[in-house]
């Protein structure tokens, strides 16, 4: 009990109403993210409803099987993120820890194949700038299209490495015995954005990889 | 109500069945020409259901009070806003045709 | 008088490391009440200058591309480092906690945090101001500011980005402290309304700011690594600019307005020892502007190549968020109805709101107006309306609450006669500054112009006169402000017969602010009973 | 001394006549509310002014009737002002028929103005009076806006897009035209004039100043130099479809939907042959980007446009 009551901070009754802000508060910074992408999605409307050929030509250049795997491996990971607070949940420590250490791995995984990606782009000249390169004449608007692609995905990739960093010191905690089955908020919130990462994704996999596939 | 309430381990895989499998419909439906546009939303419906089954169950919204749904909605209305306002500019940009 | 030393949130303890480290909301505000302080009289030396070169047609006093540099930097200042924080983030963070009878903010350490983030961001458009400026234009049009400008656009635009974030937190903090933890018996229609106007202004912190924010970091990214999302010449469009920043811009004026607003209510309701009237209709009014204020940036862009049809929706929506600004003007106008009406310095500067609000108000009308806004648009005319709105009344509003809550905060009274003075300097040079303004602008003077035609002159000389009167009324409080903290009389807790909760704990409060958890059974303007009977302290302290 | 101090713009197009009658009512309510709520203000604070300490004011909480009331009645007034401006706005995008088409060009930091009939100013609009006058505007750089008080008109010049505006001048003089959107260092001084003429007038300073081939003229020589005419031959035999008639004409685009053949559609074509692909014909047209001007696309439009009347036997 007593460790209990050191986690609650001055300003709050009791730990229940800690949690209800701490939760509201995330989930309003998470409606922020949404805007904050939602910059970037309409843009992305915006061209894509201006260029709609130049953007399917562009979108095949992608490698839509790295992408699904890409998509599965992420969504592997907030399965296991939800177990990783199922296990807070229930007091189970042990298995707290190797979900989020689980969640970890898979989110290194997302972002080597993303870096591989980022990578055969790159010596493709596939790039937005002075190198960029574009067969047919399509060239200009293809740019566009990845210009967003970099620019979300890129985006995106910031947030996963935030999120490792994020679950990182959560295991820390965990390994310290910070989290009890009363308290366990930064584990839960940290969830939240993980999962959260994981909506953006499902939106930019279709929009970016499956563009132009039936033509 | 305490915000955020458990969610049982197997929901959480049904779930998570649920989710590799509209991955996989999307990606196999890219490949076939739905015509007239139909692609676009096929693929926008898949990522909608997807998002929603992660918000509901993984991010346990399905559990909680009102005033969540309330954020977690805004944030999309508010997209929806920006969003429409926007597209509504570049599609009616003939209107009224000379 | 009690000799004793009572401790409270200023002398609790001393040194640059209690300030800096705080996180106690009243503390953090004097931190934003000191940096908003110096961005004000950073960017009305700006204005100064620009003031003193449209002396003349002839652009003599500066370069034409100092003169840009100038207008640039005086609406960035203005807009981001003072406008858009100084009322939420001084006032809002001293008083809400107060007002709902919390001992802090929800995030304590959030509210600091952000404090941090506002000045990094600011000192990296000092960077960029010192390292030779910025030519844009606050609104940052592409291709100009993606592709042509060569001056220091990317270090400007980080440091705005880096601001927002600052004012998501704030936002944030508010709405859940507002939400989670209101003292008991406080329900939403016994809150003041300054409250529920900062609460609407939280809504569009957190959900305008960050297109702005992804918006900018697209422009930068697209002069930095030459991404290719905004440039004409790899077919991009230069409306889409204009609808991302206009997107957040637009709501951002309400986010100007609201908290100004909110000051008045309190006021007038307190200068008249009245209820306010109305009080549900002001309440759901400023909500209103909050979420209708959303569907109405294209008003910004009726000759910008926008579609005909956007022009016509946007207006119509114009029209429809300026219904509840009038209710309210009309409410409190009302208030005053057989009140019994004193005209403390702070009040004097509500009079004034109200009415010059109603001007720019209404000349924000003209601009709604789709036929007549293709004349004045990008004229002085839209440089007169905005000043009026942002000067006159947020500015005006302001000022009237930072000498309010002077008592609470420091303790100490101001000295009044030279209050009233100064408001009344303050609202004649501001006439006198952007009244001609509008005349210049109907004649068609552009904005942005660092030489015009000589037969404006007559009118910009009236303009610059007024400035320099304006001016006065500026540093005017901000000498005897300073004064008044040592010198100035001992305010005790509630030296105007206030109704609100913030006036029943001490002057200066403690730390956490009230000893005991006040239990709330009336409306904050009770005027009709005494304090008591609204508010209940218990007999034990919850630490 | 009022020379020095103007109070109204000089009015010089028809459209100058609506504008202002929508100011006049716009500042009607103004002055109207303003002093309603001046006087209120004024009038209340005197009237109930505190008379001793312990004063209190009435307790009142509000009036639903009054909220209704000045909920509705702003929100009439405003319905009226949307109305009226819409009508004005609607008319000021949709020029009449036969108005005088002339290319404008914006550049940091001067307007180049061409006229159909070949003539080309710099920072200077010869227009008759009475007639209505079209503008086909875009931009080599940044964003700037053509804007002429006198005539209460102003519409931006975009980069990579075009944009019109149309006025009749109803009075012979000469009008300031200010570039109205921030374009860099010199937006202060990308001034020109508008000179009004009388018709006949007019008629003398385009003969006189008459300077080679109409734009038309140079379009067609434009399109023999670039090429143009080996695939889009009149007969369609080319690689690429006939452009005769092509003007206004509804395209049909590979891949589903349609398009109106407009200037942007032709500069497009031209810069950007396969953002929008003609059904039935291969992607082969290439890029013009760099080797021809705005200028120079403009004057193919209006050779493109002349191909209408004139029929097949027109294209060379
Ligand atoms: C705090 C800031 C603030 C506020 C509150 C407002 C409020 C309003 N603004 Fe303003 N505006 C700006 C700041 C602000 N504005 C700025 C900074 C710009 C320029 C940006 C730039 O380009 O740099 C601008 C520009 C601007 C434009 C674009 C002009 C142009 O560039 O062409 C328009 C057009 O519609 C407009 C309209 C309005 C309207 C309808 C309101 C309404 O909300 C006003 C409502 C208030 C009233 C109506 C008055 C009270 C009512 C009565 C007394 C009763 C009578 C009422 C009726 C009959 C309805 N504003
Ligand atoms: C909150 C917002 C805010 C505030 C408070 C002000 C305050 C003032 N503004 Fe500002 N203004 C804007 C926001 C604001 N402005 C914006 C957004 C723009 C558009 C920018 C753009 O186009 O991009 C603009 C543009 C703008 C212009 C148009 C420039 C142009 O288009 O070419 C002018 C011209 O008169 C002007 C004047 C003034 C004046 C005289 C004041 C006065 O109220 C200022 C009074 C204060 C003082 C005078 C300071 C007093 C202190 C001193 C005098 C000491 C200073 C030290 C020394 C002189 C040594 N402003
Ligand atoms: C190599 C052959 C080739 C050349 C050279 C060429 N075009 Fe084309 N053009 C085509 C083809 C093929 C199409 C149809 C497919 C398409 O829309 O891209 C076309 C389409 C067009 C269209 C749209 C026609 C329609 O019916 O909608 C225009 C306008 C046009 N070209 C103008 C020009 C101009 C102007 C030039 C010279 C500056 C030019 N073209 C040079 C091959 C060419
Ligand atoms: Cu061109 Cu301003
Ligand atoms: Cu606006």
């Amino acid at each position: 009990m007593s460790d209990v009551i050191t986690v609650r901070a001055h300003q709050f009754d009791d730990l229940e109403q800690q949690h209800e802000a701490s939760w509201i508060g995330m989930w309003i910074f998470l409606a922020t993210e949404v805007m904050f992408f939602g910059g970037m999605f309409t843009g992305y409307a915006f061209y894509r409803a201006a260029y709609p050929q130049a953007f399917a030509a562009a979108s095949n250049r992608l490698d839509v099987w790295l992408g699904a795997i890409n998509t599965a491996v992420l969504i592997s990971s907030s399965f296991t993120m939800a177990l990783a607070v199922h296990g807070a949940e229930t007091g189970r420590r042990k298995a707290l820890i190797r979900f989020l250490l689980l969640t970890i791995v898979l989110g290194a995984v997302f972002l080597g194949i993303k870096f591989f990606e980022y990578h055969s782009k790159f010596e493709e000249h596939l790039v937005p700038g002075h190198s960029f390169q574009f067969e047919g004449l399509l060239a200009r608007p293809a740019e566009i299209f990845f210009s967003f692609y970099f620019a979300m995905t890129g985006m995106h990739a910031l947030h996963m490495v935030i999120g490792i960093g994020l679950l990182a010191v959560m295991v820390v905690k965990a390994r310290r015995g910070r989290f009890s089955t009363g308290y366990f908020t930064p584990v839960e919130l940290t969830g939240l954005y993980w999962h959260f990462v994981d909506i953006v994704w499902i939106f930019l996999f279709p929009l970016l990889y499956l563009v132009g596939r039936h033509l | 109500m305490k915000n955020g309430a458990h969610i049982s381990v197997r929901a959480y895989a049904a779930v998570f069945a649920a989710l590799l499998a509209l991955t996989a419909l999307t990606t196999g439906v890219a490949f076939v020409d739905l015509g007239g546009g139909l692609n676009n939303v096929a693929a926008l419906a898949i990522a909608v259901v997807k998002a929603v089954l992660v918000i509901l169950y993984f991010m346990h919204v399905r559990t909680s009070d009102r005033f969540t749904w309330i954020v977690v909605g805004a944030g999309f209305f508010w997209l929806l806003i920006l969003v429409g306002g926007v597209m509504d500019d570049l599609l009616t940009r003939n209107w009224p045709g000379r | 008088m009690n000799a004793q030393r009572r401790e409270h949130y200023l002398n609790v303890n001393y040194g640059v490391r209690s300030w800096l480290l705080t996180t106690d909301h009243k503390r953090i505000a004097w931190l934003y009440l000191v940096s908003v302080t110096f961005f004000f009289f950073v960017g009305g030396f700006f204005a100064t200058l620009i003031r003193l070169e449209l002396l003349t047609p002839q652009g003599d006093l500066v370069q034409a591309e100092t003169y840009n540099k100038l207008f640039t930097m005086h609406g960035v200042t203005m807009v981001f480092f003072f406008l858009i924080p100084s009322i939420p983030a001084v006032l809002g963070n001293f008083l809400i906690p107060m007002m709902i009878g919390a001992r802090d903010l929800a995030f304590p350490k959030l509210n600091l945090a952000s404090w941090y983030i506002f000045i990094i961001g600011g000192l990296f458009t000092l960077a960029a101001t010192a390292a030779g400026g910025v030519d844009t234009g606050w609104t940052f049009y592409t291709p100009y500011s993606s592709i042509y400008s060569n001056t220091h656009v990317a270090l400007t635009v980080v440091g705005i980005f880096v601001t927002g974030f600052s004012s998501i937190l704030t936002g944030l903090n508010f709405i859940v402290t507002i939400h989670k933890m209101r003292a008991p018996g406080l329900t939403w229609f016994r809150l003041p309304l300054f409250v529920w106007a900062h609460y609407a202004t939280s809504i569009i912190f957190v959900l305008g700011t960050p297109v702005l924010a992804i918006t900018l970091a697209l422009v930068g990214l697209e002069r930095i690594f030459g991404l290719g999302i905004f440039d004409p010449a790899r077919g991009g469009d230069p409306v889409l600019f204009q609808h991302l920043f206009w997107f957040y811009s637009h709501p951002a004026v309400y986010i100007m307005i609201l908290p100004s607003m909110g000051i008045v209510s309190e006021l007038i309701a307190c200068f008249s020892r009245k209820r306010i009237f109305g009080y549900a209709f002001v309440a759901f009014a400023s909500l209103g502007i909050a979420i209708i204020g959303f569907l109405v940036w294209g008003h910004h862009m009726f000759v910008s190549g926008q579609s005909v049809h956007a022009g016509l929706v946007f207006s119509l929506l114009s029209f429809l968020v300026a219904i509840p600004s009038a209710i309210k003007v009309f409410n409190w106008t009302a208030t005053l109805y057989k009140g019994s009406v004193s005209y403390d310095a702070p009040m004097l500067y509500s009079l004034g709101f109200i009415g010059v609000f109603t001007i720019g108000g209404l000349t924000g009308l003209f601009l709604a107006t789709l036929g007549f806004d293709v004349h004045v648009t990008d004229t002085y005319f839209v440089v007169a309306h905005f000043h009026y709105i942002m000067v006159g009344g947020a500015v005006m509003g302001y000022l009237g609450g930072i000498h309010f809550w002077w008592p609470k905060m420091t303790g100490r009274l101001y000295p009044e006669i030279l209050a009233r003075l100064a408001a009344l300097i303050v609202f004649l040079g501001f006439n006198l500054t952007f009244f001609p303004q509008f005349v210049l602008g109907f004649l068609g003077m552009p904005r942005r112009y660092h030489a015009y035609p000589p037969e404006f002159q007559v009118l910009n000389v009236m303009s610059s006169a007024g400035a320099s009167i304006l001016a006065v009324g500026y540093v005017l409080p901000l000498v005897y402000l300073i004064w008044s903290l040592r010198y100035g009389a001992v305010a005790g807790r509630n030296p105007w017969g206030a109704r609100g909760l913030e006036w029943e704990t001490d002057s200066p409060p403690p730390t956490h602010n009230f000893d005991t958890t006040p239990r709330v059974t009336e409306s904050a303007y009770a005027y009709e009973k005494e304090p008591e009977e609204i508010y209940h302290f218990g007999a034990t302290a919850h630490v | 001394m009022f020379q020095n101090l103007p109070l109204f713009p000089e009015k010089a197009s028809t459209i100058a006549y609506r504008v202002d009658a929508l100011f006049y009512f716009l500042t009607a309510v103004a002055v109207f509310f303003a002093a309603l709520i001046f006087i209120l203000i004024v009038v209340f604070a005197v009237k109930y002014r505190r008379r001793s300490a312990t004063e209190k004011g009435a307790p009142i909480e509000g009036n639903i009737a009054l909220e209704i009331l000045w909920t509705v009645v702003p929100l009439g007034i405003t319905m009226v002002m949307f109305g009226w401006g819409a009508l004005v706005y609607v008319d000021m995008f949709d020029p009449p028929s036969n108005a005088l088409e002339i290319d404008v060009v914006a550049k940091q930091w001067m307007w180049k103005m061409q006229h159909r009939e070949g003539q080309s100013e710099i920072n200077e609009l010869h227009v008759p009076v009475g007639r209505p006058v079209q503008l086909m505007m875009t931009s080599e750089d940044v964003i700037h806006s053509f804007f002429v008080p006198a005539f209460r008109i102003k519409m931006d010049v975009l980069p990579g897009r075009y944009t019109t505006l149309w006025f009749q001048p109803t009075k012979a003089g000469e009008y300031h035209l200010f570039c109205a959107e921030f374009c860099g260092t010199q937006h202060s001084g990308m001034l020109g004039r508008v000179i009004v003429m009388e018709p006949a007038e007019y008629q003398g300073w385009l003969d006189g100043g008459a300077t080679g081939m109409s734009m038309e003229q140079a379009g067609a020589q434009l399109f023999q130099r670039l090429g143009c005419g080996v695939c889009h031959r009149p007969d369609g035999a080319g690689q690429g479809p006939s452009l005769v008639g092509i003007f206004g004409r509804p395209v049909k685009l590979e891949g589903g939907g349609a398009v109106t053949a407009d200037e942007a559609y032709i500069r497009r074509s031209i810069l950007e042959p396969h953002a929008q692909v003609v059904a039935g014909y291969k992607p082969v047209m290439p890029t013009f980007k760099g080797l021809v001007s705005e200028d120079g696309i403009l004057q193919i439009i209006a050779y493109l446009k002349s191909l209408q009347k004139e029929g097949p036997q027109a294209q060379r």
